[in-house]
């Protein structure tokens, strides 16, 4: 837990996914990447020069087979390679949901122990494109559920940084959530290469009155709504989850027991916080919760649309109101 | 070919030229950053969607993919709706919820557009059982692209089409790429009618340029399926002269000769040369382009003066059913 | 609202299925059945002999294509046909979540209501007979956060009966999760045929000190565990959920309102239980909650060591306790 | 067929009869209620798994199904561990935690069975790519039934593994049936190898009550494979004598005379009077027989020795992983 002189230097959330996947590919040959588009340039451009660099043997395009190539990558993971796979769009993690969670969450128990599927699978979520109902979902309220499974969802470049180079050293499949507007967000990033560990939350902000969780791109309209309220004299506590399973619910009921309200907020229509909430609850009696999610409809492209559905400001204000 | 059907050939015209003008209109919004999402262009495909759906009735029905602007427009949709939903407004075919790959049409009997590759193939698949066990008499037309055609659901959809004799006709829409990856880097066959022999169905390789070539396999296909003796994949080679959506010029993973030698086979401009040839003369072509230019101009307008939809953002994702009228609802036990 | 007179006859869960889906399909031609093997026999014989009494082009053998059949039905279902779909093993789900959640759920939202999708997905879910970990999962907690379902799981013959009718008059998709354990045991139902409407939660027992709330085959362990407590003077309420999505969140609230402990007991992995209880307890404040479900682990074959990894009678005590 | 490979060949009897016996002692388990869940047995397609099995290395991969413990043996398996796997005991090859349907050796290579229909085909191809990759030499055998050749995992693995010329050979065991449907009602061509053609690889029809027929196409497949040249998908036709899975006697929709027709070609009873007919003697078999009895006898009795596992079932859902040394975890920001 000693945290080592940083070496800070500003990047994008793109980038410290890039550098990431770089430094452990120089570090371990087992590692091989592989998505749809992926060495020809993909979709969020992730790779950028990674298949010059590394070749077709260790950066693979694959065929529109999203089960077929995450069924492909648990075999290879289970006999000696550690593939990186895309998922382009998260929603489409829907074609694969077998191979994960059938066969790569269920491998290292069902078979005892006898083999390990060091596998992650990257999949950007999240709305706010306009690119409408079949590219817009955040779906790891489903991912959370299933044993097995670890699921990462990083919301500064740091942490894409550090998190990512963590789930390529899992010996765990490890679903690692990235967000579309994200990509190009900026941040500050250790250039020595500090890992970040799976399994610890982050507080952002220290306050009193109350508890705001979230994680991803929420992150930022958490800690803009702590700031609102703080100037209406409301004290908040920011905490950004960083991994969605396991849960670090020691830091989550920490805080929760000590403002005595707690709020959820996510993008996608309200698993996590589902699951967040009712842990918090438990353990907390008497604890003031509300949860601020997405609207129970598919997402709509049209913009004015789309912001209905997504929750902004107002809406976790309001959440904050309701355990006022 | 024998005759010259100069009124069904002009329309042919005006089919696809409205299809590219209204393309280029989009690509022309998307650049102002009117546009909802990115957008897909056929620029270069119009003859296999036109060429298709020209045998395609009113109560056929169609299933498009992510690049379906083209098909819409084929099937018989206007501009204006169109645009106005790729623009997010309320006067779009789908009020703007759907956007430029989620748009259906249902008095067109177009199923929609689809966002998921492969995912429509499937859809248009149980669309020819519903036509089957009714007996309609409706054919179901599946487009696809070559990508696509790597994706389960072509594999499963096209056994049971087979098995089940349906009425559909698959189009593969090869335009040898897929984003920016070539075919032959993904896919372990030249010809995706080869796969056809998977299903014990016919297979055909058509000039996806040509629009009567197009027009003539879907023809053959069509009757087929209206017998009764089920499916057939069509493999239309073609090319898109554009980028794979509004990110992308299409450059810097085609070469200049590729490109250049597809254009030289621009089904648009190659039909206006037959037409010339056949004997329309310049000024009827000529007009025709005019009134083309005009209708999609108009129709631009009409789209952006619609206003972006208000207050239903929160409503409709459950469609309304009907308490049992008569029957008792079990409440308590 | 009005209960009719009953004309009780008792059968079995597994019948009732068969006579509802028989007397609707004698009501409506449209509705077709489909799924593997399903008019060859299939794994838990519900067609019976509807493949004899409707014929082939009603009651369909599919290949082994989840993901395919499940859309072809939705297709089918856009333009005419009311398809009942069965997956043989909810297990086996996965594979056809792209369908069922890129789909069918957003056909009628994303169309701006031009098609809807009057399609029902037939399930068994549920451990407990040593299939092991790809034959017993109960994955209910990944669809009911897909806006655009509605999600049913009958617990007993009655239920069975009414609310597969009800699904089937739905004009939208309804997963319909029946449980293999479930399948032998018997019970009355109304042989006039009355409907179970969709969305209602029911009260089994009446009671005061702490509610039980459950759904399908952990239905009757709620019920004993309310003998057990009851004769240790803890009067519980035991509420069958019935309806998964949209949650009877009236019913759940107003009874925790009354007795200030809420435990949710499941088979799954608990996303059942965090929506339920993150719901209830944002409604309630100072309510004493507690989760009961399966070990976070896959299902092992094993007979003693599944018994460790779902929920017993011990645990849900346990549970109980908690919040006491 | 030149040379009478004595040893070897009866080294193939013993395992086809090891198969055998242990399949129905399993199947004894199960009515007695000793067994796990359902089970799925081979009796009848032993020839294939012998025949295809004997050109596999120790070190080449075994991808099975649900219908796996044939596999299992011909890779190597011992009787003892297996039973007990499927009696749910401790000393199972996966402590009980698996199953039958869930059976993995790894000191054999043997990835596992799998419950989930065709789901092990990608992973086969996986692990073909590792071999690929990591030039190990390896080459994968993906064993499925004909019923999963209907599934998009065929499709999209076999195109993946022709794209990528990996080591994997495709073993479709065509039973004809899936459950109790027929092959023809739910599949659209006769042969599941016709639709090699849709991948460009060799499809081969092999006749599946043949070992030595089904070692020849799997040897020739593998130096395919060994040789980097990529897959081959092998069709072997078979028929299981039994029912689908233990709740089925398999006779209400075959007809006695398919069944008869069939058993007429037991391929262990072929395999014995081959072996007679190049010269074994009646006693040296007999004296295998008695022996492999005897095995099957001992280890089902050990099997059941051993007691079912405890205080396991809540532990080994995750790997452990070392957290990384000499690396500085950042913990806070
Ligand atoms: C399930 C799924 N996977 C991936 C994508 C991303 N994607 C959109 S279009 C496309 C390429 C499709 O290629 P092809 O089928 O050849 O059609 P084309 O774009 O060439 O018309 C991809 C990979 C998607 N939309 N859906
Ligand atoms: C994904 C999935 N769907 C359905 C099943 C149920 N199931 C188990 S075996 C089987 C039939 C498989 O047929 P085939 O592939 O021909 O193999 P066989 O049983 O004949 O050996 C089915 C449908 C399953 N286990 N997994
Ligand atoms: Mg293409
Ligand atoms: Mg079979």
């Amino acid at each position: 837990m000693t945290a080592t002189a940083l070496q800070l230097r500003t990047i994008s959330y793109r980038d410290a996914l890039y550098e990431a996947l770089r430094a452990e590919m120089e570090r371990d040959e087992r590692i091989v990447l592989m998505g749809e588009d992926f060495a020809n340039g993909g979709a969020f451009g992730v790779a950028g020069d990674l298949p010059e660099l590394f070749g077709p043997r260790r950066v693979i395009s694959t065929p529109i087979s999203e089960n077929g190539f995450v069924g492909v990558a648990v075999g290879a993971a289970m006999t000696g390679l550690r593939p990186v796979v895309e998922i382009m769009f998260m929603d489409f993690i829907a074609l694969a949901m077998d191979q994960i969670a059938n066969h790569a969450a269920k491998v290292h128990y069902m078979y005892a122990g006898q083999y390990a599927v060091p596998l992650v699978v990257r999949t950007p979520a999240g709305a706010g494109r306009g690119y409408g109902a079949s590219h817009s979902q955040s779906l790891e309220g489903w991912l959370i559920q299933v044993p097995g499974l670890k699921v990462v969802a990083p919301g500064t470049p740091a942490d894409a940084y550090g998190l990512l180079r963590s789930a390529i050293r899992d010996d765990n499949p490890v679903i690692f959530i990235e967000n579309k507007l994200l990509y190009p967000v900026k941040g500050e990033v250790d250039a020595a290469g500090a890992l970040v560990p799976i399994g610890r939350a982050a507080v952002r902000r220290r306050g009193n009155d109350l508890t705001l969780a979230s994680y991803g791109r929420m992150l930022g309209i958490a800690l803009e709504v702590a700031d609102v309220l703080g100037s209406e004299g409301v004290d908040c506590e920011v905490i950004d989850l960083r991994t969605l399973k396991p849960l670090d619910l020691e830091t989550l009921a920490a805080s929760a027991g000590r403002t005595g309200r707690f709020v959820f907020i996510e993008e996608g229509t309200g698993g996590i916080g589902a699951e967040v909430i009712s842990r918090v609850a438990e353990q907390i009696p008497g604890v003031r919760v509300a949860r601020v999610a997405a609207a129970d409809t598919p997402i709509p492209s049209s913009g004015p649309l789309e912001q209905q559905v997504i929750p902004g400001l107002e809406d976790i204000i309001d959440g904050c109101l309701r355990t006022l | 070919m024998a005759h010259f059907d100069r009124d069904q050939y002009l329309e042919y015209y005006r089919l696809m030229l409205r299809i590219r003008r209204c393309e280029e209109q989009i690509g022309a919004l998307f650049s102002r950053g009117m546009t909802m999402g990115t957008a897909h262009l056929s620029v270069g495909q119009e003859a296999v969607a036109v060429g298709a759906l020209s045998v395609a009735r009113p109560e056929d029905q169609v299933v498009s993919t992510h690049r379906g602007h083209g098909h819409l427009i084929a099937k018989g949709a206007a501009v204006a709706p169109l645009i106005a939903e790729i623009c997010g407004r309320v006067s779009g075919y789908c009020r703007g919820k759907g956007g430029s790959q989620h748009i259906a049409v249902r008095d067109l009997n177009f199923l929609g557009t689809n966002g998921i590759t492969g995912g429509g193939i499937p859809v248009a698949t149980g669309a020819a059982l519903t036509a089957r066990t009714l007996e309609t008499g409706a054919v179901v037309f599946s487009f696809f692209g070559d990508g696509a055609a790597n994706q389960g659901t072509f594999h499963e959809a096209l056994n049971m089409a087979a098995v089940w004799k349906l009425p559909v006709v698959y189009i593969c829409e090869n335009n040898g790429y897929a984003m920016y990856t070539p075919q032959r880097q993904v896919t372990s066959v030249d010809d995706i009618a080869a796969r056809a022999a998977g299903y014990g169905i016919p297979g055909r390789i058509v000039d996806g340029m040509d629009l009567l070539a197009v027009r003539a396999a879907a023809l053959e296909a069509a009757e087929r399926a209206r017998a009764g003796e089920g499916p057939t994949l069509l493999e239309c080679k073609t090319y898109r002269f554009s980028g794979h959506s509004k990110s992308d010029t299409g450059t810097k993973y085609r070469s200049r000769e590729e490109i250049v030698a597809w254009q030289a086979r621009d089904p648009i401009a190659n039909w206006r040369a037959f037409l010339r040839a056949g004997g329309v003369p310049e000024a009827e072509l000529e007009q025709i382009e005019a009134e083309i230019d005009a209708e999609v101009a108009a129709a631009t307008e009409a789209a952006l003066e619609s206003p972006y939809a208000e207050d239903e953002a929160l409503v409709g994702a459950y469609a309304a059913t009907a308490s049992p009228a008569g029957e008792a609802w079990l409440i308590a036990q």
